[in-house]
């Protein structure tokens, strides 16, 4: 394997999944290079959210095999997973909400690898992590201003609004210092502002040099931010190529959209 | 660092002033006020190590007397069958206790909500069998008797004071390591696993690994509990170490503000004193204890300890 | 949350005006207060409203005859709800608060060990009425007024060698008394030339013991004993019969009360209890002393409760009567003048027997004091002299 | 042939208390699955039936009649507890739920103690007649009304689930609470219902049984230790397979009595309780997931 010679962070080999019979995947293959935008776009019950379950842990594959920065990462726990610099978001937003924890709470617990904690640890090196957390509310405070959240630090998440719940998510994905990001649906349930907000974010976080991978449905977020763009259609792969060459395939067209809308354009690549 | 943050860095300096001039203010009645806090500082070891585990990491446990007992007999047989020390005695347990945690701890907590409880259930139910069944080493149900006052580098507690005096020693330690662990990332972890475990694996939290920790710590605690608890009621039987000991915990969790640490404290406090106020009520006395946790349940979602927070607030400390 | 706290304020004021209930005052001067721990809820609770019963009728009754030298007596009773530490949290509460000069009741072995316990410790003679063994070695300051268990065995067995029984089962229940049952039938067995021909154990509160009683059959024992008390001995015996089993059944002493009569009232197995004789005064001679005793005192428990003292109740009235007897000629009521008295007590008259303490024997009293009943038509009759 | 009559004694034995185990079981699955709550006071609703009966037919009153008004009377007190305390604390976390009928468990324990007392009651059983015998091993008549009564019970649970409106109201509340109320159902009603069906079933369980036992005040612990195990390795919320494991429960116990030991056999069967846990957690008969 030298993945790292050919630019390639993550690459995913024929990989399955059934759930009680269905294939949610079926031999699905494709890799991204490191610092691309990839997005991975499909009708419903494509397979998008399984595939990225797999690719950062959270269910095994029954075949195939993934590789996560030359290491070969098929089956492997979500910690170790992203103990490599894997981070990810969720559809449904899951920020941590028990014994009123707050969205500072919430980015230190996603700097947990930093961190290191443990039982001993806190019992005898108070000290010692007081400091090293310090250290951290410091870079917290940094990507909150980052993200447009600076002064919410001390908020409960359930009090903003689900635009900046999500924005909290990235933020918090953002404190394990992600080497790529793996993003389910952000730009769902935002309004266009946020929409235009978000994009920009994720194009300066392009900037920095963090991978992505995106499952999203919002096809004009889509053309305008990926520079690849794989294509699953019931847990298959159907295409992959740049939007442009994704948007002139006819069968994507066909599967995607069921229907062509008057012009013979899909709606897919509306500009 | 400015004084209202040094004030309540302090917290322990109160309490422990009260507590440590109780038995002055009752004098000749003070062995019996200090025998009821004994019991009462007894289960703020368990209810504290509960909260961990329950209001922290949200992991159920309807059995956390069964390593409360797993301590005690351990204090027990050592001291009396053996007679080792009771300090060595007392740590044998802890390590014991430790090792049969980190043993059953990674299945079980594979386990989640009801499925978990009914399994600490039936753990808390096979060890009370068993201490009933290895007659020859526990003494079987009818108890073990005479074991020794516990004893350190030499100084034998004789009565009622030295015990007081050592137990709340202990909880103060407990207590003091127990908000060390909350307040810590340590603390956080357990509150990301409890709110959301997959989520919280994916910013690479081995959740396993701090369950069965924390399980692991909450048991010796339990165990500590337990060594304390043989040596001064000088006499043990499996009757008190039985499933409803481990509801009664849980009452008590709930009663003072589950997941705050003081809560519970509060709670196991208040428990073990309110039956010496309901005891003229005789035959009432299930019924109004019933009574009264109905209405902390319904009234006061946030335990007693709740109502300290709010108070607080309304006087005007308020929270950071 | 206002209308709370004012209700446990409420609670609280009521509770700690309401004081003391349970005991009857005539004589003036201060009274002796004698501490009662009695099981009122929990798997105890039915024996312990026995005890609390006969305990304060004696109370009252020595009171009205003007207490002890004038002064009265007082009993503090609390309820240990079936758990040691429970009990061992009130005998303390006696001890320093109430100031008890001297603790009865408890209803079982874990009990009477923690409260035995406590009673060392402080120098305060504790009367208990349980299954446990005191050693006077150890424990100074426990007596018991209940027959020693080993009576309850060996005085049934010694009616099996009359009857030529010689293979007897065991279905004990798990727990204190079944473990005692075990261990002292293994101990009689042989003097008495019986051979045990298997042991089984069963959970008090399950709902059918069949699948103990069919393994027990196959060995074909002539009579079976089972060392348990109240529902769960109702319960064998009824199983037994269910099964056809038609020997006799060997339960424990505590069985000797109308409650459990009650229970096995329509079951036809020959069921055996052994017990004191304020069990069933009808069926003790008139010659003996006891006799008396148990025919006052039953007239004013029936007066006042409507039925008449069981062995239970009087284990209590005995302990209480011991400690009056003793307090009569004790200077200065201290636990070891206390001690010492009842030590020095000898032909004490009472319910269960004739006591005669001495430093090395805390129960007083001895293997004749059990009798043999057997239950008949709800009734005991009397199986050995 | 007599040699072997005590391996259908352990049979008969096992189905015995397996009958008991899966009638408690079923009525703490009807609580589950609707209010997604097991309720731990469910112990005292047996014993409040039974001891009820038992009142009744001491003062006269017919063994139906008296077995009619008890189960109404429970089904009554099961409804008005959801009504004043449940409904309270619905949505609270799972181990607010179970202090809170612990809570009602204590409430009504006193309760039972202050009307009952702490003697115990027997009620003759239904039909009087010797027991069954054969092949040399005896079974209680009373065993057969169990086994009726709950084969009547599920067949009622199945008419009521399948084929009324408020039945399906209520599955659909089980299955996905948001969408029933955003469907106009009111998941407060239907737990309503739940608690009153829960506490009728936990009657009927206390009253079929009791002449069985000796009941006092204490006696529902038992039952409902035994039920939760049942319900645990059917997997909480299948009815079906809560009767199975109850029934299989008894079986494994008195089998264990009978060969292996009685000294051990609480501890054995606790055992085979975690490992079904570990193996399947979520019970050997539930299909879902």
């Amino acid at each position: 394997m030298n993945m790292d010679k050919n630019g390639i962070i993550l690459k995913i080999e024929n990989i399955s999944k059934r759930f009680e019979g269905v294939h949610a995947l079926d031999g699905v293959s494709f890799s991204v290079k490191k610092g691309q935008i990839k997005a991975l776009i499909g009708p419903n019950g494509a397979g998008k959210t399984t595939m990225l379950n797999v690719i950062s842990g959270l269910v095994p594959p029954d075949k195939g095999n993934i590789y996560f920065k030359d290491n070969d990462i098929t089956g492997q726990p979500p910690n170790i997973i992203a103990s490599l610099g894997m981070g990810r978001t969720f559809q449904l937003i899951r920020l941590f909400t028990i014994n009123e924890a707050t969205v500072m709470d919430n980015l230190l617990i996603g700097a947990s690898l930093t961190l290191k904690p443990g039982i001993l640890k806190s019992i005898f090196l108070s000290g010692r992590v007081k400091r090293q957390e310090t250290k951290l509310k410091d870079k917290a405070l940094e990507i909150l201003n980052f993200v447009g959240l600076s002064g919410k630090e001390g908020v409960l998440p359930s009090a903003l609004s689900f635009g900046n719940q999500r924005l909290v998510e990235l933020a918090r994905a953002l404190m394990m210092d992600p080497k790529m990001l793996v993003l389910d649906e952000p730009a769902s349930g935002l309004n266009d502002m946020e929409v235009e907000n978000f994009k920009g974010l994720l194009l300066s976080l392009k900037d920095r040099g963090i991978t992505m991978l995106i499952v999203e449905h919002n096809m004009k977020l889509v053309m305008d931010i990926a520079d690849d763009i794989v294509v699953l259609d019931f847990g298959k792969k159907l295409a992959e190529g740049s939007p442009k060459e994704v948007c002139a395939n006819p069968e994507v067209i066909a599967a995607y959209l069921g229907t062509k809308d008057k012009n013979g354009d899909g709606v897919l690549c509306s500009k | 660092m400015n004084i209202m943050e040094r004030l309540k860095k302090a917290w322990w300096i109160l309490p422990a002033v009260i507590l440590g001039i109780i038995p002055l203010i009752f004098k000749e009645k003070s062995a019996y006020v200090s025998g009821i806090l004994i019991f009462a500082g007894i289960y703020i070891i368990l209810a504290v190590g509960l909260d961990l585990l329950m209001g922290y990491a949200g992991q159920i446990s309807v059995g956390h007397a069964s390593f409360f007992a797993i301590g005690a007999y351990s204090s027990a047989i050592l001291t009396v069958k053996y007679g080792i020390s009771p300090l060595l005695a007392m740590f044998f347990g802890m390590f014991l206790s430790g090792l049969i945690a980190w043993i059953i701890g990674r299945p079980v907590l594979a386990l989640k909500e009801y499925y978990l409880a009914m399994a600490t259930l039936a753990f808390n139910e096979i060890v009370i069998t068993l201490i009933i069944e290895i007659e020859w080493l526990t003494g079987g149900a009818s108890g073990l008797k005479n074991i020794p006052s516990f004893s350190l580098f030499g100084f034998t507690m004789k009565n009622n004071l030295h015990y007081y005096y050592f137990v709340w020693f202990v909880v103060f330690l407990v207590v003091a390591m127990t908000i060390a662990i909350v307040k810590s990332p340590m603390g956080r972890t357990l509150i990301a696993i409890h709110s959301d475990e997959v989520a919280a694996r994916t910013f690479g939290i081995n959740s396993t690994k701090y369950k069965t920790g924390i399980f692991v710590l909450v048991n010796v605690f339990a165990s500590v509990a337990g060594s304390l608890y043989a040596h001064y009621m000088g006499f043990i039987a499996p009757d008190d170490f039985g499933v409803s000991t481990s509801v009664n915990m849980l009452v008590m969790l709930f009663l003072g503000g589950f997941g705050t640490i003081y809560g519970p404290a509060i709670g196991a406090l208040f428990l073990k004193i309110l039956p010496e106020l309901t005891y003229f009520f005789q035959d009432y006395e299930l019924l109004i204890n019933g009574v009264i946790l109905i209405i902390v349940l319904v009234f006061m979602p946030k335990g007693m300890y709740g109502i300290f927070v709010a108070m607080k607030r309304k006087i005007g400390f308020s929270r950071e | 949350m206002k209308k709370f706290l004012i209700f446990i304020l409420l609670l609280l004021f009521v509770g700690l005006s309401a004081t003391n209930i349970g005991y009857a005052q005539k004589p003036t001067g201060e009274p002796y207060v004698i501490g009662g721990i009695f099981p009122l809820t929990g798997y105890l609770s039915w024996l312990g409203e026995y005890k609390k019963k006969g305990s304060e009728l004696k109370v009252e009754l020595i009171n009205e005859a003007d207490g002890i030298n004038g002064r009265p007596l007082k009993l503090v009773i609390y309820d240990d709800q079936s758990s040691p530490e429970q009990a061992a949290k009130i005998a303390q509460r006696l001890i320093s608060k109430d100031k008890a000069i001297a603790m009865i009741g408890t209803a079982s072995v874990p009990i009477s060990g923690a409260v035995a316990s406590l009673a060392n410790k402080n120098s305060i003679p504790a009367i208990i009425g349980s299954g446990y063994e005191v050693n006077p070695e150890k424990d100074r300051f426990v007596f018991n007024t209940a027959h020693k268990t080993d009576f309850a065995v060996a005085r049934p067995f010694q009616y099996f060698k009359e009857k030529g029984i010689t293979k007897l089962a065991l279905l004990m229940p798990i727990g204190s008394l079944g473990e005692l049952g075990s261990t002292l039938a293994r101990k009689y067995a042989p003097s008495y030339g019986i051979t045990i021909v298997g042991e089984e154990k069963f959970d008090v509160k399950a709902p059918d013991v069949t699948a103990q009683l069919a393994k027990l059959k196959t060995l074909k024992p002539q009579a079976l004993f089972s060392f348990c008390t109240g529902e769960p001995a109702a319960l064998v015996a009824r199983n037994m019969a269910q099964m056809n089993m038609n020997i006799p059944v060997l339960v424990s002493h505590g069985n000797a009360n109308p409650g459990f009569l009650k229970l096995v009232s329509n079951v036809n197995v020959p069921i055996i209890v052994p017990a004191g004789r304020a069990a069933a005064p009808d069926a003790i001679p008139d010659s003996d002393p006891c006799k008396k005793v148990i025919a006052a005192f039953n007239k004013r428990h029936i007066a006042k409760f409507n039925e008449p003292a069981n062995y239970y109740s009087a284990e209590m009235v005995d302990a209480i009567a011991i400690i009056a007897e003793v307090l009569k000629t004790t200077k200065g009521a201290t636990g070891e003048k206390l001690r010492d008295g009842i030590e020095n007590l000898k032909n004490f008259v009472g319910m269960q027997g004739i006591y005669n303490f001495s430093p090395s024997d805390h129960h007083g009293t001895v293997l004749n004091d059990m009798m043999v009943f057997e239950v008949k038509e709800g009734k005991l009759h009397m199986l050995l002299k | 042939m007599g040699e072997y009559s005590h391996l259908f004694q352990f049979f008969f034995s096992g189905i015995t208390t397996g009958s008991i185990y899966a009638l408690i079981a079923v009525s703490l699955v009807i609580v589950y699955r609707v209010s997604q709550l097991i309720c731990f006071s469910q112990g005292e609703f047996f014993v409040f039936g039974a001891l009820f009966m038992a009142t009744l037919i001491s003062k006269g009153v017919s063994l139906p009649l008296a077995f009619v008004i008890s189960l109404f009377g429970s089904m009554a007190m099961g409804g008005f507890l959801q009504w004043l305390l449940i409904r309270r604390i619905q949505g609270s976390s799972i181990g607010n739920l179970i202090v809170m009928t612990i809570a009602i468990f204590l409430a009504l324990r006193g309760l039972a103690l202050i009307i009952w007392g702490r003697e115990s009651y027997v009620v003759r059983p239904f039909t009087e007649s010797q027991p069954i015998t054969f092949m040399g091993a005896s079974l209680q008549l009373q065993v057969f009304w169990i086994a009726g009564i709950t084969v009547f019970v599920l067949l009622l649970i199945w008419f009521f689930f399948e084929k009324t409106m408020l039945g399906l109201a209520m599955r659909a509340c089980a299955e996905n609470p948001l969408g029933a109320s955003l469907m106009g159902i009111s998941v407060n009603r239907a737990a309503f219902f739940a608690w009153a069906w829960g506490a009728a079933i936990g009657a009927i369980a206390g009253m079929t049984i009791c002449p069985l036992l000796f009941t006092q005040y204490t006696s529902g612990v038992m039952p409902m230790v035994k039920g939760f195990i049942a319900m645990s390795i059917g997997g909480l919320s299948s009815i079906m397979g809560s009767v199975i494991a109850g029934l299989m429960l008894g079986l494994v116990e008195s089998y264990t009595i009978g060969l292996i030991s009685s000294k051990f056999s609480d501890a054995i069967v606790f055992t085979l309780l975690i490992l079904v846990l570990l193996i399947r957690p979520s019970g050997l008969f539930n299909s879902q997931r």
